[in-house]
């Protein structure tokens, strides 16, 4: 018997009404008509365009800045820099999805005061009529700089001769330094399980400081309006949290804010902080017009966080049988300007997908004269993954296992204990293993060249946990039995879809018959940033809960109109019935039709932080074709496996696994900010830092494993993450395996295999 | 001892600590600085410009419609007319009352015939408003014009021009095989009239004619609609309903209305004309025509005029008898009120209200409700109401004369109170009729003499009170706790004359947190649940309402969660005053401020929910003491001083209840002394302009002198009773019985212009 | 039994009475026992399972807003009237 | 320096359209900002992600890299002149069908480039396609799905 490959697969145990289905997203018409109103389209009357002055710099003091030319040039109507700014109470902080961080940082990170810390920090902005007349005025600002010695690597500044990048900053084990932060997280007794191992491996690795590049540059209209409210319209992934630290920032109530998220043109972590917003808002208080600012794309470079360069060492330890003993790990993240790498999610996610019973996990936090890093989908993870699944994969080959049967005979289950403490629910390792073991990918011979090279495939398998955090929606119930959707969670990557999706499940209706609407900070409750791959398990939960308020009332409703006992009507697939007397019923429809007559309008509410978060894992496939005469690395074939727990929009799931497998072969093969000496950047456009265009890619074959996750009603995990950790070290295993070379640096670029091969002897 | 005379006072009876401040509104800013978005101010990109062919005739047979010419016209996109409409059902019912499909659509795209002048026949979008008007003029419309008919007792004439050729008079629902123009009678009865008559010592009867007047908000109406491709339907619109405009256009165009959203803009005035739906379904129509390109509507002033909804003119008979001893024994009303073109006047509340201040043992009331070749009427701040008083407030006041008793006593001694019945049935619940009159009566502006001449005309003093039943309908309401001890509140009423602070005002009592704490946003239709029209003096009431169960919602929660923190029972946990404490344990309390802070730790945000159909709806009265200057060479009137006394119930913003008491007052002086659609012959209005409509001016008018008397609604959690309307019911009456008693004339005419004066005067 | 108040235009229903008393809990309840002495008044003032739209019930004074689904007491009093709106 | 503003005549979605820009400013400002057709995007400014692509004259180019003044005489569509009103392009409701967006921000160029070829070549290759857009960015997809789409896309215009 012979089956049809299917390129995306998914796995499912449990069907629904609704969830799994595929339907067209809300919002799908506007996007491609060019109708949807993202932030740099929105132009309000009055409007002033600004610049942002940036550092030349990468380590320098502020001697002065004089913007008198600059303030006389026609058409500037205001100027600000630093001192504009309000010094933040001690103690404020504010999370922009990487923990909480010292406003003091914050602040200085979006307008520089005493010190620049980097090349792009920016030092002051100009309002003007028009963005030509900005950028002429930004050029006539004199800032005088006594420029310092930059630092740039994470080894370089925990040097004890590194220059000091804050003089405040100080630990317990290093005084004042570049460190801000070390934890360490150990299990077991790791010399003992290194003793218990008959093959160690032992490498340390760097991987290069790589952007989210997205394609929307960040962008802000900002009013300060004659009451002294303020109301900001931008492209974020958390609307809350720029209205909660620009109220801190400002020393104004938050209900003095109002954020309007307007469409979103990608994240992926990196919209989340503080950037040219607090400019442009002081921009409007000194103008009371409101003030645009759309940065180019060297500026989203320079000036916005990308995700840490590392130093990833790894010892691993296995016993002939196959069983992994020991693991150890250093990780020293650059946190860029001011502290707050991910090098924390780092350190919980690095051995995590295995059961290993001795650890040891140190991580580092090390700043240096780079851009303040920001998230990165997965933060962290896909950095230690590099490491760490290169050796295993050279574990099992010097065993003489196979790689995916190595890595099944380790895999973390439930019950298995993690490095940093809790115990493993219900996970879905195993069955991703099995599903990428048992894949015709996996089963096929190797892809040929396709130029003549030699060819190679790899594996690698990764694990990230999820957030869950705040998620408000509410839902009103339509006179045509329909309802209207109202949620925080700014939409990305077709969110509104599923989060409707899983409404229409609880009242039985269509997905069509939800009408999603992603609100401002002004019209619905609390909800944290679209990060974390929370949106569908937590805003997807609020959503739940909403509609089953609305259900609640509709059934209320049904007994009053029958006059009979509310706890006698039951409601199922749309269809409300009594229990006991079948002549009693009718549809959500029909009931709708009435409700205004019958005790007026109904809405509901769903609000959650909720627990249960289910972790999610990934594992790849990869084939590719090295040419040793250049060091090329071409991209044959590639399949991704996740465990999505229950996918609700398994196209959008697919998406998030097709897109962030892409982003891992541009980390891997191309991606980089290529410094000078002097901590410049020198390829700060999208034609020097390469990307992958759709020439350079095969497919992407996917594999949606489904092992429900208890913890939420539809068994969501996660699922926008994880599978940006995998393909990085799935790629280097496999060059190795074509090549015969272990690659220790990303990305693995021609220069860099060439290198290793030539290094080979 | 002396006492500073108050202009404007408030008798309160319960004080609160939010309720019954004056805090300045919330959209202020953006409205003394032009930054507010009216409807009108919205552009869209790729936006499309409307225009609308109206009827220029009174009546006629539609014979053609030809659009050759104008889709030649380089620039124009798309015409329509009422053959775009697809097949649909046969009622039409968007949320207040059905009506025969044919005539809800006929009155947004007239297809077989015209009934008034400026019945829209069809509409153009083009690339410019320009555009567009040159293409008007090229359609080619062939009429076959008929005779019309325009005031009631002409439309009710054996020998009348029939309108409807399917219009059969209906009487309390019962469907006649009657043919007329007579759209519906309706009785109520209570006593026995000719009884009641019989012992009565005095008895006068009168009838009256009032015209036909228009609204006059100042912002004209426009729309602007997207009908996008994936065939749903975006409207921004001025609005007095955004989901009455929703399910307007969901029924005039056979689209369920979750394909629909209305964006409620700024709303520059409504009084009521704002409820009805005009061209938004063209517009919505003409984007889809025109490949998905948002469409843009604005009328002129003499389309608003033409093409929208007035209040109507009337025709009245009153007849009232007395004993000597004052007491009124007998009250018979006939009152037939013009409905325009399509059924649906007012007359079923003027009925209800004409006698409503009263406890009268022997009534009889007869409402028409008659079609005539004018607009299709609107409503208009207490609709029918100020028609019927003009009439019952004169012949009171005849009556005082006749009896030689006070007319403010007369009035007292007569006066309804909770437990008297009303002619249509039920029986008044607690009402402020006697307080009112009795403020009235103490007021210093009754105690003083009257006002002396200005200009050496004869002056006079007059009252008159109103009833005004207000409405309930839904309303619904969310609140978010932020983090710093504020919330946001979401409604959907859109406001007119301040009701956000209004709604804000009632969340904020109950919280305990300031006003200023509470950020109110009025929302499109697919951000909140239902809510019906800022209309029947609803909105406080309501809305508020729905407010203030969110709030209370909000506020379990807080409890809930505070328990939670503490390890106690919810059950022991009390919130008073924004501060949480435990009954039991003094030292267990924490403000709502420091609770909102940890929120988002302790167990996700809160938000709260309210929606609310209420019963507990309030009446409320309000009388109106006027001093007049006539000059009896010109029949010139001015007015010298006026005050007018109105029951809240509550005043939850005092500033905007004297806003509308004082709104009110202006628009029925407009109303009485020179407001009015002047017809030719042929059914033209002749006065489609402000200059020609003479609205009042500042110049016309002296201070408007208020008391606002709180007899609170047991109905309502802050004793809220409506406050917009019943301000507007006698004015008219008042500033007639004021000419009176200056020159002698008894006015049965609406308006009292100087013609109509001098008439009077020589007759 | 609640009293019902007949409008007068309906009275040619109910034989000239102006005011019923009649059993029921809710308006409902009451419209089908005027229905079984009186035919024809259900179909004069409700459409289906509602009230016309263009007939509002008061009970007690008060005009429900829950059409005939509105409780009834012993002694209430029961009115069918015209529906009105404001502006 | 104050530029003076130069009058320009061009056709846009099929209408006659003017405008004035200064020399300065490129097609892609002068569609945004002067126009107000939002639709066309700007991710670089620099002609590197194609997100602001528009035919011009049956070509497709970068508009961040046309100066406005160069647009006189031409005709040009943008991403607001693909549906029609019938309804949407074949290409649009693939995209939708297939969910080829996600963010939707690099959308517009796609469609704009994706319809010049499928107006140009009928039928072309998976290769040819991913040839073709080579010079339009996507961040979130992998474009696995936009190529999908492209070929759908194709196979419901050959229908």
């Amino acid at each position: 018997m012979t089956t049809t490959y299917e390129p995306n697969k998914v796995l499912s145990n449990e069907e629904f009404k609704v969830v799994g289905t595929r339907p067209i997203r809300p919002d799908g018409a506007d996007k491609v008509t060019g109708r949807a109103q993202y932030g740099a389209d929105y132009n309000p009357a009055d409007l002033l365009y600004a610049k942002v002055l940036r550092s030349p710099h990468a380590h320098a003091r502020i001697k002065s800045i004089n913007v008198s030319k600059a303030e006389s040039l026609k058409g500037v109507l205001a100027v600000v820099t630093g001192a504009d700014t309000i010094a933040p109470k001690k103690g404020e902080s504010a999370d922009f999805g990487l923990g909480p961080q010292p406003m003091k940082y914050l602040r200085d990170n979006a307008i520089a005061t005493d010190k620049v810390l980097y090349q792009g920090h920016a030092v002051a902005a100009v309002a003007a009529q028009d963005v030509h007349t900005a950028e002429e005025a930004v050029n006539l600002i004199e800032v005088e700089y006594e420029v310092l010695e930059p630092v740039l690597t994470a080894p370089e500044a925990m040097a004890k001769t590194a220059p000091i990048l804050h003089p405040d900053l100080t630990t317990d084990e290093f005084g004042n330094s570049n460190v801000a932060d070390h934890f360490q997280h150990k299990m077991g007794d790791i010399d003992k399980g290194f003793a218990e191992a008959d093959v160690i491996v032992e490498r340390e690795f760097d991987t290069a400081t790589v952007h989210q590049g997205y394609i929307e540059p960040c962008n802000v209209t900002a009013l300060w309006n004659d009451d002294d409210r303020i109301h900001v319209w931008l492209s974020t992934q958390g609307p809350f949290q720029y209205r909660d630290a620009l109220a801190l920032a400002l020393d104004i109530p938050q209900s003095r804010v109002k954020v309007t998220p307007m469409e979103i043109g990608g994240g992926f972590g990196g919209k989340f902080p503080l950037y040219h917003e607090l400019a442009a808002v002081l921009l409007s208080r000194k103008t009371r017009r409101p003030v645009k600012i759309v940065m180019t794309r060297a500026e989203v470079f320079g000036g916005t966080g990308p995700t840490s360069g590392s130093n990833v060492k790894v010892k691993m330890g296995a016993t002939k049988d196959g069983r992994i003993v020991a693991a150890k790990t250093e990780l020293r993240f650059e946190a860029g300007a001011y502290p707050g790498s991910p090098v924390g999610a780092a350190g919980m996610t690095s051995f995590a997908a295995y059961d290993i019973p001795n650890v040891i996990v140190d991580g580092y936090d090390v700043v240096v004269n780079k851009p303040k890093a920001g998230a990165y989908r997965a933060p962290g993870a896909p950095n230690a993954a590099f490491g760490i699944e290169q050796v295993i994969d050279e574990l099992s080959k010097e065993i003489g296992v196979d790689p995916v049967e190595f890595r099944l005979q380790n895999c973390a289950k439930e019950g298995t204990r993690r490095a940093d403490g809790p115990i493993h629910p219900k996970v879905g390792g195993i069955e991703t293993l099995e599903a990428l073991r048992d894949h015709d990918h996996y089963q096929s011979p190797l892809t040929p060249a396709k130029n003549g090279g030699k060819v190679g495939r790899g594996v690698a398998f990764g694990f990230w946990f999820n957030a869950g955090l705040q998620s408000t929606a509410t839902i009103s119930v339509n006179g045509d039995g329909t309802v209207n959707l109202v949620e925080g969670s700014p939409d990305i990557g077709g969110s509104r879809a599923s989060i409707s999706m899983q409404a229409a499940e609880v009242l039985g209706i269509s997905a069509d018959e939800v009408k999603p609407k992603v609100a401002d900070t002004d019209s619905i409750g609390f909800s944290f940033g679209t990060g974390g791959s929370r949106t569908t398990f937590a805003t997807g939960w609020a959503a739940y809960e909403a509609a089953n308020d609305v259900k609640s009332q509709l059934i209320e409703r049904a007994a009053t109109i029958w006059g009979v006992d509310p706890n006698s009507v039951e409601m199922e697939e749309g269809v409300l019935r009594s229990k006991t007397d079948t002549e009693l019923s009718m549809t959500f429809k029909e009931l709708s039709a009435q409700l205004n007559d019958t005790g007026g309008p109904i809405i509901g509410r769903g609000s959650v932080n909720p627990a249960g978060v289910g972790g999610a894992f990934a594992a790849n496939i990869v084939d590719t074709e090295i040419d040793p005469e250049t060091g090329k690395v071409d991209i044959l074939r590639f399949t991704m496996v996740q465990d999505a727990g229950k996918a609700i929009h398994p196209s959008y799931v697919e998406g998030q696994m097709q897109g962030a497998s892409v982003q891992g072969i541009g980390w891997a093969l191309n991606e980089e900010y290529y410094y000078s000496e002097k901590g410049t950047i020198d390829n700060s456009s999208f034609l020097d830092y390469r990307m992958p265009t759709s020439l350079d890619l095969p497919m992407i074959d996917t594999v949606i494993v489904e092992v429900a996750n208890p913890g939420h009603p539809y068994g969501v995990r996660g699922v926008g993450e994880v599978s940006l950790i995998t393909p990085q070290a799935g790629i280097a295993n496999a060059i190795t395996d074509a090549v015969g070379v272990r690659l220790e640096s990303m990305p693995m670029k021609p220069s860099v295999v060439l290198d290793a091969i030539n290094n080979q002897g | 001892m002396t006492t500073t005379y108050e202009p404007n006072k408030v008798l309160s009876n319960k004080e609160f600590k939010v309720v019954g401040t004056r805090p300045v509104r919330p959209d202020g800013a953006d409205k003394v600085t032009g930054r507010a978005q009216y409807g009108a101010d919205l552009q869209l990109t790729g936006l499309l410009y409307g225009k609308t062919l109206r009827s220029p005739h009174a009546h006629a047979n539609i014979k053609s419609i030809d659009f050759k010419k104008a889709l030649a016209l380089e620039g124009v996109k798309a015409v329509v007319s009422a053959k775009d409409f697809p097949e649909t059902k046969d009622t039409a019912n968007y949320g207040l009352g059905d009506s025969p499909m044919n005539y809800f659509r006929g009155n947004i795209l007239a297809d077989k015939k015209v009934l008034y002048k400026g019945q829209a026949i069809a509409a153009v979008a083009a690339s410019s408003v320009h555009v567009a008007e040159a293409a008007l003029s090229l359609i080619d419309v062939k009429y076959e014009v008929l005779d019309a008919v325009l005031t009631a007792p002409e439309g009710m004439a054996k020998d009348a021009p029939i309108l409807h050729d399917d219009l059969f008079t209906k009487e309390f629902e019962k469907q006649t095989k009657v043919n007329s123009n007579i759209a519906e009678h309706f009785q109520h009865k209570m006593g026995d009239i000719d009884e009641g008559f019989a012992g009565a010592d005095v008895i006068v009867e009168r009838t009256f004619d009032t015209a036909t007047v228009h609204q006059g908000y100042i912002e004209p109406h426009n729309v602007t609609a997207l009908w996008n491709d994936d065939d749903r339907i975006h409207v921004w619109t001025s609005t007095q309903g955004a989901f009455t405009v929703r399910a307007a256009v969901s029924e005039a165009l056979a689209v369920p209305v979750s394909k629909i959203k209305v964006t409620p803009m700024e709303i520059g005035g409504g009084f009521g004309g704002k409820i009805n739906v005009y061209e938004d379904p063209a517009a919505a129509l003409l984007s889809k025509k025109a490949g998905h390109k948002p469409v843009k509507m604005v009328m002129t002033r003499a389309e608003v005029f033409e093409g929208t909804g007035p209040t109507p003119g009337s025709h009245m008979t009153v007849k009232m008898g007395a004993t000597n001893e004052g007491k009124i024994v007998a009250a018979q009303a006939n009152l037939a009120m013009e409905a325009g073109a399509y059924p649906g006047s007012p007359v079923g509340a003027g009925a209800m209200c004409v006698f409503t201040a009263y406890d009268i043992a022997n009534v009889t009331i007869d409402g028409y409700d008659v079609v005539v070749n004018k607009p299709k009427t609107a409503a208009y701040r207490a609709p029918g109401a100020p028609n019927a008083a003009f009439a019952a407030e004169q012949v009171i006041d005849e009556i005082a004369e006749k009896l030689n008793i006070d007319p403010l006593e007369l009035r007292l001694q007569n006066a309804a109170k909770e437990g008297t019945r009303r002619a249509d049935g039920p029986i008044h619940p607690r009402i402020g009729c006697v307080e009112v009159l009795e403020a009235m009566k103490e007021h210093h502006h009754y105690q003083s003499p009257l006002t002396p001449a200005k200009n050496g005309g004869k002056v006079g003093r007059g009252v008159g009170i109103g009833f005004w039943f207000n409405i309930g309908m839904q309303s619904a309401c969310n609140i978010s706790v932020n983090n710093d001890g504020t919330v946001n509140l979401v409604e959907g009423s859109t406001d007119i004359g301040g009701s956000r602070a209004s709604i804000a005002m009632h969340a904020a009592e109950v919280l305990g947190i300031s006003y200023e704490d509470v950020k109110p946003q009025v929302a499109d239709t697919d951000s909140v649940g239902y809510t019906a029209i800022t209309g029947g003096s609803r909105t406080t009431f309501a809305t508020g309402w729905a407010a203030y169960e969110a709030a209370n919602d909000v506020k379990a929660q807080l409890i809930d969660r505070a328990a939670t923190i503490w390890g106690v029972d919810p059950d022991s946990v009390e919130m008073e005053e924004g501060v949480l404490r435990s009954k039991t344990d003094t030292e267990l309390n924490m403000s709502f401020k420091d609770l909102s802070a940890q929120l988002n730790d302790t167990g996700g945000p809160i938000v709260g929910r309210g929606a609310v159909d209420p019963s507990g709806i309030g009446g409320s009265f309000c009388g109106q003491i006027v001093d007049v200057e006539v000059d009896p060479e010109t029949g010139k009137t001015d007015i010298l001083r006026f005050t007018v006394v109105q029951d809240a119930g509550k005043a939850i913003h005092p500033s905007y209840v004297e806003g509308q008491m004082q709104g009110g007052s202006v628009q029925g002086i407009g109303w009485a002394l020179n407001e009015e659609y002047y017809y030719s012959e042929d059914g033209r209005m002749n006065n489609p302009t402000f200059l020609d409509y003479r609205m009042p001016t500042s110049l016309d008018l002296p201070m408007i002198d208020t008391v606002i008397v709180e007899v609170a609604n047991p109905g309502h959690p802050y004793g809220v009773r409506g406050v917009g309307e019943a301000n507007i019911v006698s004015p008219q009456a008042a500033v007639a019985n004021a000419i009176k008693s200056a020159v002698g004339a008894r006015m049965e005419k609406m308006p009292m212009n100087p013609a109509a004066i001098m008439e009077q005067l020589w007759s | 039994m609640a009293k019902v108040f007949i409008p007068s235009l309906m009275q040619e229903l109910t034989d000239g009475q102006t005011q019923l008393d009649i059993q029921g809990s809710t308006v409902r309840e009451i419209i089908k026992e005027l229905e079984q002495s009186y035919p024809g008044v259900k179909d004069r003032l409700m459409d289906g399972f509602k009230l016309k739209g263009n007939i509002n019930v008061a009970v007690d004074g008060e005009v429900s807003p829950i059409g005939v689904l509105a409780k009834v007491q012993e002694n209430s009093e029961v009115h069918f009237l015209p529906a009105l709106g404001g502006g | 320096m104050p530029a003076t503003k130069v009058h320009v005549t061009t056709t846009i979605n099929g209408e006659p359209v003017e405008f004035l820009a200064e020399p300065r400013q490129s097609l892609l400002e002068v569609l945004r900002d002067v126009v107000q057709l939002t639709g066309s995007k700007e991710g670089c400014n620099d002609g590197n992600c194609g997100a602001c692509t528009v035919n011009m004259d049956g070509r497709i180019v970068d508009s961040c890299l046309v100066l406005g003044v160069e647009a006189e005489g031409a005709d040009i569509q943008t991403v607001e002149g693909i549906a029609s009103a019938d309804g949407l392009h074949p290409i649009q409701q693939a995209f939708l069908e297939n969910a080829a967006l996600q963010c939707g921000i690099c959308t517009p160029g796609f469609l704009v480039s994706s319809k010049a070829l499928l107006e140009k070549e009928p039928n072309p290759s998976e290769e040819r396609i991913r040839m073709w857009l080579a010079g339009n960015l996507c961040r979130c997809t992998g474009y696995d799905k936009i190529v999908k789409a492209v070929m759908a896309a194709a196979k419901e215009m050959a229908s």
